[in-house]
């Protein structure tokens, strides 16, 4: 099998998981997201992993460890997003802006008004 | 074979996973989720890597997914089809992931192109588990502990502050 | 001798530190009193530096000769190293820190800004006694542009939180533009001293002089336009000088005494430390330039006195004026220019740190340093301090026999017969025009005097309240008013200094 | 307590140059410098030399600065202390410009003469016509000792050093002798007062009369002289210098005289003619000869003995009566009491003018005669600069004689057409009428200041014949008639009761107010234009710079818009660029 399928495979994955990240709004399906994009990394760790074959099997191993890391990251991601729903009633991250420039918003309101 | 079988199911992920991120129902999109994650795990199969791909389904279809669903019902989610859930970037989000893909494509093919895998057959769960805990063992331990923090955190966030 | 050397360095610096240790309520006198020992000690300590032992004030033949050097690696991967010596150039300009600083503490003992913390500006005045110091005997680029920077941010909070009480916003835009103005030419300056470094491998201002990077153009011409208007703007040179009028009005009286009297002379003591040395031939390139600049600061700051209502401002721009002067002097690069230069920044200082103290003195009797509030007739309000500003007017219009005239004369005799590889007619030209600037000097000094200390004085009474010169005034002036005569008579003590430049 | 002190010590200093002067008489000439210090090749350094010219100068320092410091006990009452201490600095500046070996040295004293000069006029700081004098006397000879520093260095450098008697003229080449002699004579133009830069020295007349005497009259203003004398061998080198200077002095003379004969304050008269009457001296030096140098400084002798004496009578009338002007006075002399009252002052006054206007057997005619001789001789020896000069001392020998005598007349005696009645000066002051002076408290000086007068005027008869008569005839004669031709109409004038001034002269040919609107308004003006440029330009550059600064700080926080998504697109669009640019860098 050549190298280059998982690769290529994983190269896939993770642009649909930036498009995703990038483009939608509700904050799960951004978590959503992100998990495709570990996935396209756990691909090409256990791609590397069968086509180097160092006998201590790094790749498989790591590439377990990030899903453990993943366990914890939507954990904590799935918490904040509760969060959020609690603070503002919705999980939108586009109109998540708590963190805008205060003085700017102030701006442009005055200049819209 | 294990080429004809990794192809299905890198096509069948890939699929899958775009309708993850174009899906208008949230809830499809995490059902569609699972069917990506599973292909992958078979991806993973094909590459003689079992023990991940077990743990790919055990964890991600198995607890991942089922924990994204729970939060959507916690959010209200509504299972109607949104015209709103994409924004209004997603044009040029298209574009910048396209571009990355052509990147990454382009350098992978020139880096790998002519590479070849030939995978153990035997089965790796024996070197898998044998690299974690002797080679692997003190990142292992601070994993474990990076996962009860991890369990704290997301306790503590979740909790309900006294005065609301 | 170079254990004095550190000392002095190191003093000031510590016992700033140990001030700000101490608790804020020891009280102001007792912390001017602290001021005035250690800042005494220095004093001390630079006198014993001057080169004494041939004799009562003599001079060594081979003035090149380092003195009290100390020379030790300090951050080796950069080949930047901890390298300071005094030489006949920068002695006087320490001992004139040193003096100036001491005098300020003196008159700290009394006389405080109204706004009070005298603690935290002792401490501040010693912090940039020991940057100043530390600029005048650093031999190494690297360390020469620490000091000089450490000298900036005292000298900021100073103005910014002593300064003129009537109006804060003022004097903290003045605190600002200060000190953006000249970390922005500090920053042009490293450029310059990166490009140095590039060209010949070292920081080292001894190695530099000894072999200096030599070529009119290319890096070097950069480097030392890079290095030439990071220091005009310390001058300052016109029209650079923007910061200063605004800085040394709302500085508290200290403040504009050191400013003037030792801050500006950095500027001019790198340029005649680095600029000529290091980048000869980049240096005869950018001279006339220089001196251009320098003569349109002499007659631009003359003219702007000449419409200034407030006696701090008009003395401010009167520095102005002075150093281009002293800039004009540099750019000749002939003997007699650099040490009219040299000798120029000692009279300056002195005269003008007098001036600023009879300033503060008005403006602390008054309550404003505007010319219209302040009234006419001091001579019949306050006489001796009113002679006092005749004095120091007449001294600072370069009075033949007082401390004034000996720079700009010999400043002048330099652009008269510049260096032979500079353009002469020009530096007729612009001798000329100095010249005639120092009519305008003599002009608007005349009208101050005439405007602030003569007129009638049944239409300006008295102020009840207003005390004649006061003992710690008298002692903290008596030194610079000695010294002006000193060395008005007696150029020569000085000039032995720089016997062959 | 203090001002004692001082008045003792003004007058001791004084006495002691008047010893110095007397132990150096006759003395062999000596030279030594001191404080030296070397600039490349060229030695700045002080020297002091003793000759004749030395000694006779600190004679007449002397002895002006003693009758000065003496008559100043009674004159003045106001500020003492200040005033003595001055003087006495002027007299140390005095004498250090005569003794002065250096340049350098001389400039020196020649400056501080200038700044004490400056101090003086304004004693009287409360009046606004001596602040303004004061200040104008010293811009003007300022401007014109920037002149003189540029000429120490025109003939210091090219002649390789600063000492005055090592000046040759042999070795100089003659575009340095002629640049540098030019240059000093600006400065010697600006202290003399000499025109183009004459106008400060009428104004300096509000400082108290015995500066006048000393210092615009006797010592300062004749310092020029004193220092062309000196350098006299470079002077007679250069041909083009000493026809400017014959052309300035001319012209200054004839000048100076016509402003001095529609002058109406006896101060302001008699600073005309001491401006003159430098010309005068002015004119002997410029004939290149050393019969023409002798004359001069006979002359600067006599004239300071004699325009000391007149200033010090101006005094007394300013310190008995309170003003010098023609029209004050003019209201005693109705009454015929001023001559009455004043007897001592009247006579040495009258010495002094008859000094002055060249009246034969009086110091001033022997003095002007030796001037006029010279050029005789020189105009024989086929020199038009010689006939410029004897047309211009003769003629000026005439209008000096007509505003002596007019002057002497409107001040003293009583107009016969009039009677008493209605003079010429009344139609300046609305108020004449309604004022009658009380005269009977109107007394003399006390002695203290008329001793020095009595001094001065005998000095004045006296110091003629010092030098031996040799009078010529021809010469005597013809001046003689030339006052009493100046004279003639000057009485006849005053016997009608008429004192005609032409406004070109009263207004002195309006060259104050040309140079007002020539220099001073239009530094006013530049000094507005370069306040509003640093305000408006240089400043503002400073400002766009700040403001520039926040601006693009606005843009730049309008960036940060609080979506994570917007920044992680920038985040990936910067990534996929930046390897981008890395493949192209590296390919």
């Amino acid at each position: 099998m050549p190298l280059i399928l998982p690769l290529l495979l994983a190269v896939l994955l993770f642009c649909i998981g930036v498009y995703g990240v990038l483009a939608r709004r509700n904050a799960i399906t951004l978590l959503m997201s992100f998990e495709l994009m570990l996935n396209a990394v756990n691909l090409n760790l256990v791609a590397f992993d069968a086509w180097r074959l160092d006998g201590l099997a790094t790749g498989q191993t790591l590439a377990v460890f990030v899903i453990t890391l993943a366990a914890a990251e939507i954990g904590l991601g799935l918490a904040i997003v509760l969060l959020l729903f609690r603070g503002h009633g919705h999980v939108d991250a586009d109109a998540a802006r708590d963190l805008v420039e205060q003085d700017a918003t102030e701006q442009r309101k005055g200049a819209a008004t | 074979m294990t080429t004809a079988l990794f192809c299905v199911a890198g096509a069948v992920a890939v699929v899958a996973s775009v309708i993850v991120v174009t899906s208008r129902r949230i809830v499809h999109a995490a059902l569609w989720l699972v069917v990506a994650l599973g292909a992958v795990a078979g991806c993973f199969g094909a590459l003689h890597a079992e023990f991940v791909a077990l743990v790919q389904i055990l964890v991600y279809v198995g607890a991942i997914v089922v924990l994204v669903l729970f939060a959507l019902m916690l959010t209200k989610a509504p299972t109607n089809p949104l015209p709103t859930l994409t924004s209004g970037r997603s044009p040029f989000a298209a574009a910048i992931a396209a571009a990355l893909a052509l990147l990454l494509g382009t350098g992978v093919v020139l880096a790998f192109g002519n590479e070849k895998v030939d995978p153990v057959p035997d089965g790796s769960a024996e070197a898998v588990g044998t690299a974690v805990f002797k080679t692997w063992v003190l990142p292992f331990e601070v994993l474990s502990v990076l996962l009860l923090a991890a369990l704290i955190g997301a306790i503590a966030l979740s909790q309900r502050k006294k005065e609301d | 001798m170079n254990a004095i050397l550190l000392g002095i360095l190191a003093l000031p610096l510590l016992a700033a530190l140990a001030l700000w240790a101490l608790p804020a309520a020891i009280g102001d006198r007792l912390a001017a009193l602290y001021g005035s020992v250690v800042s005494g000690l220095v004093l001390a300590g630079s006198l014993i530096l001057w080169p004494w032992n041939d004799g009562w004030f003599a001079y060594t033949p081979d003035e090149r000769a380092l003195r009290a050097a100390t020379d030790v690696p300090w951050i080796p991967a950069l080949g930047v190293r901890f390298h300071v010596a005094v030489d006949s150039i920068s002695m006087p300009l320490i001992v004139l820190t040193a003096l100036l600083v001491f005098l300020c503490c003196l008159y700290s003992l009394r006389i405080t800004p109204r706004i009070g913390r005298t603690r935290s500006l002792i401490a501040l005045l010693l912090v940039i006694e020991a940057g100043v110091i530390g600029t005048f005997s650093a031999m190494d680029l690297v360390l020469f542009f620490l000091c000089f920077e450490i000298v900036l941010i005292p000298m900021w909070l100073v103005i910014d939180i002593w300064g003129d009480e009537h109006d804060p916003a003022g004097r903290k835009r003045a605190a600002t533009t200060f000190v953006l103005m000249t970390v922005l030419g500090s920053a042009l300056m490293l450029l310059g001293f990166l490009l140095v470094y590039r060209q010949a491998g070292t920081f080292d201002i001894v190695r530099l002089t000894n072999a200096p990077v030599l070529g009119g153009h290319g890096i070097p011409l950069a480097a030392a336009i890079l290095i030439a208007v990071g220091l005009a703007v310390k001058v300052p040179l016109w029209p650079l000088h923007i910061w200063l009028p605004d800085a040394h009005a709302k500085a508290p009286t200290v403040g504009s005494v050191l400013l003037a009297g030792v801050l500006l002379k950095l500027g001019t003591y790198g340029m005649i430390r680095i600029l000529l040395p290091v980048l000869p031939d980049a240096t005869v390139t950018i001279a006339p330039y220089l001196a251009g600049f320098s003569t349109v600061a002499i007659i631009a700051g003359s003219l702007a006195c000449l419409a200034q209502t407030d006696v701090k401002r008009l003395i401010a721009y009167s520095s102005v004026g002075h150093m281009g002067f002293i800039g004009l002097g540099i750019s000749t690069l002939s003997p007699a220019g650099l040490r009219g230069a040299l000798f120029a920044n000692i009279a300056h200082g002195i005269i003008t740190g007098l001036l600023f103290f009879l300033a503060g003195a008005i403006k602390d009797r008054h309550d404003t340093s505007d010319l219209r509030a302040i009234g006419r007739a001091l001579y019949a309000r306050l006489p001796r301090i009113g002679a006092l500003l005749t004095f120091a007017c007449l001294a600072s219009l370069g009075l033949p026999g007082l401390a004034g005239f000996w720079g700009e004369m010999l400043v002048l005799l330099g652009a008269y017969d510049p260096s032979d590889l500079l353009p002469r007619t020009t530096y007729l030209v612009l001798m000329v025009i100095a010249g005639l600037g120092t009519v305008l000097t003599a002009a608007y000094f005349l009208r101050l005097v005439r405007n602030l200390c003569q007129g009638d004085p049944a239409e300006h009474p008295a102020t009840a309240f207003a005390v004649d010169l006061s003992r710690i005034e008298l002692i903290t002036w008596a030194p610079l008013v000695a010294l002006t005569v000193l060395l008005g008579v007696w150029p020569g003590l000085l000039l032995h200094q720089w016997g062959n430049l | 307590m203090i001002a004692t002190a001082w008045r003792v010590l003004g007058v001791g200093f004084s006495l002691l140059v008047v010893l110095t002067a007397g132990l150096l008489a006759g003395a062999e000439p000596g030279r030594s410098s001191f404080l030296n210090s070397s600039i490349d090749g060229l030695t700045l350094g002080f020297a002091v030399r003793t000759d004749d010219l030395t000694v006779l100068l600190l004679a007449v320092v002397g002895v002006v600065a003693t009758c000065v410091q003496v008559y100043s006990l009674g004159y003045l009452h106001e500020r003492p202390a200040s005033y003595h201490a001055l003087v006495a600095l002027f007299t140390a500046a005095m004498v250090t410009v005569v003794v002065a070996d250096s340049l350098f040295l001389l400039l020196i004293g020649w400056e501080v003469m200038g700044a004490c000069s400056y101090l003086l006029i304004g004693h009287y700081w409360e009046r606004r016509d001596a602040r303004s004098g004061a200040v104008k006397a010293f811009l003007m000879t300022r401007l014109g000792d920037v002149g003189f520093l540029f000429g120490i260095f025109v003939l210091g450098v090219g002649a390789g050093t600063f000492r005055i008697s090592e000046l040759d003229p042999a070795e100089l080449s003659s575009g340095v002798l002629t640049t540098g002699t030019l240059l000093l004579l600006v400065g010697v133009v600006g202290k003399s007062a000499q025109v183009p830069l004459q106008t400060w020295l009428p104004d300096a007349m509000p400082g108290p009369s015995p500066v006048s005497a000393l210092i615009h009259a006797a010592t300062m203003v004749a310092a020029g002289v004193f220092l062309i004398a000196r350098l006299y061998d470079l002077f007679a080198a250069s041909a083009t210098t000493l026809t400017v200077l014959a052309i300035v002095a001319s012209v200054t003379m004839l000048f100076a005289a016509l402003c001095a004969m529609a002058a109406v304050e006896v101060k302001r008269v008699l600073a005309w003619s001491t401006v003159s009457q430098l010309a005068i001296m002015f004119a002997g030096l410029s004939l290149g000869t050393s019969d023409g140098r002798h004359a001069a400084l006979f002359h600067l002798v006599t004239h300071a003995a004699f325009k000391g004496l007149l200033f010090l009578c101006a005094g007394v009338l300013l310190h008995q009566i309170g003003s010098a002007a023609f029209v004050v006075l003019r209201r005693y002399t109705r009454r015929g009491r001023l001559r009455k009252a004043l007897p001592v002052t009247f006579a040495t006054m009258t010495v002094g003018l008859a000094a002055l206007a060249g009246v034969p057997g009086f110091a001033g005619f022997f003095s002007k005669d030796t001037v006029v001789e010279a050029a005789w001789h020189h105009a024989q020896d086929g020199s038009g600069l010689g006939w410029v000069v004897l047309v211009s001392v003769c003629l000026t020998a005439a209008l000096t004689a007509f505003y002596c005598l007019r002057l002497w007349l409107w001040v003293f005696f009583r107009t016969p057409a009039l009677a008493g009645g209605i003079g010429a000066f009344e139609d300046d002051d609305p108020m004449a009428d309604l004022d009658e002076p009380d005269t009977s408290k109107l007394r003399d000086a006390p002695w203290v200041m008329l001793s020095p007068l009595v001094l001065l005027a005998i000095a004045s008869v006296v110091l003629g014949y010092a030098d031996g008569v040799h009078l010529n005839w021809v010469v005597g004669l013809v001046t003689t008639v030339l006052v009493l031709l100046g004279a003639l109409p000057a009485y006849s004038l005053w016997s009608r009761g008429a004192d005609p001034r032409p406004v070109v002269l009263e207004r002195e040919f309006g060259v104050d107010p040309l140079y007002h609107r020539l220099f001073a308004v239009p530094a006013r003006w530049l000094a507005r234009l370069t306040v509003a440029g640093d305000r408006d330009v240089i400043g503002a550059y400073v400002r766009a710079t700040g403001r520039t600064g926040t601006l693009v700080s606005q843009g730049f926080r309008r960036m940060q818009t609080g979506n994570v998504q917007t920044y992680l697109t920038a985040a990936v669009v910067g990534v996929v660029a930046i390897a981008v640019l890395a493949g192209v860098i590296g390919s």
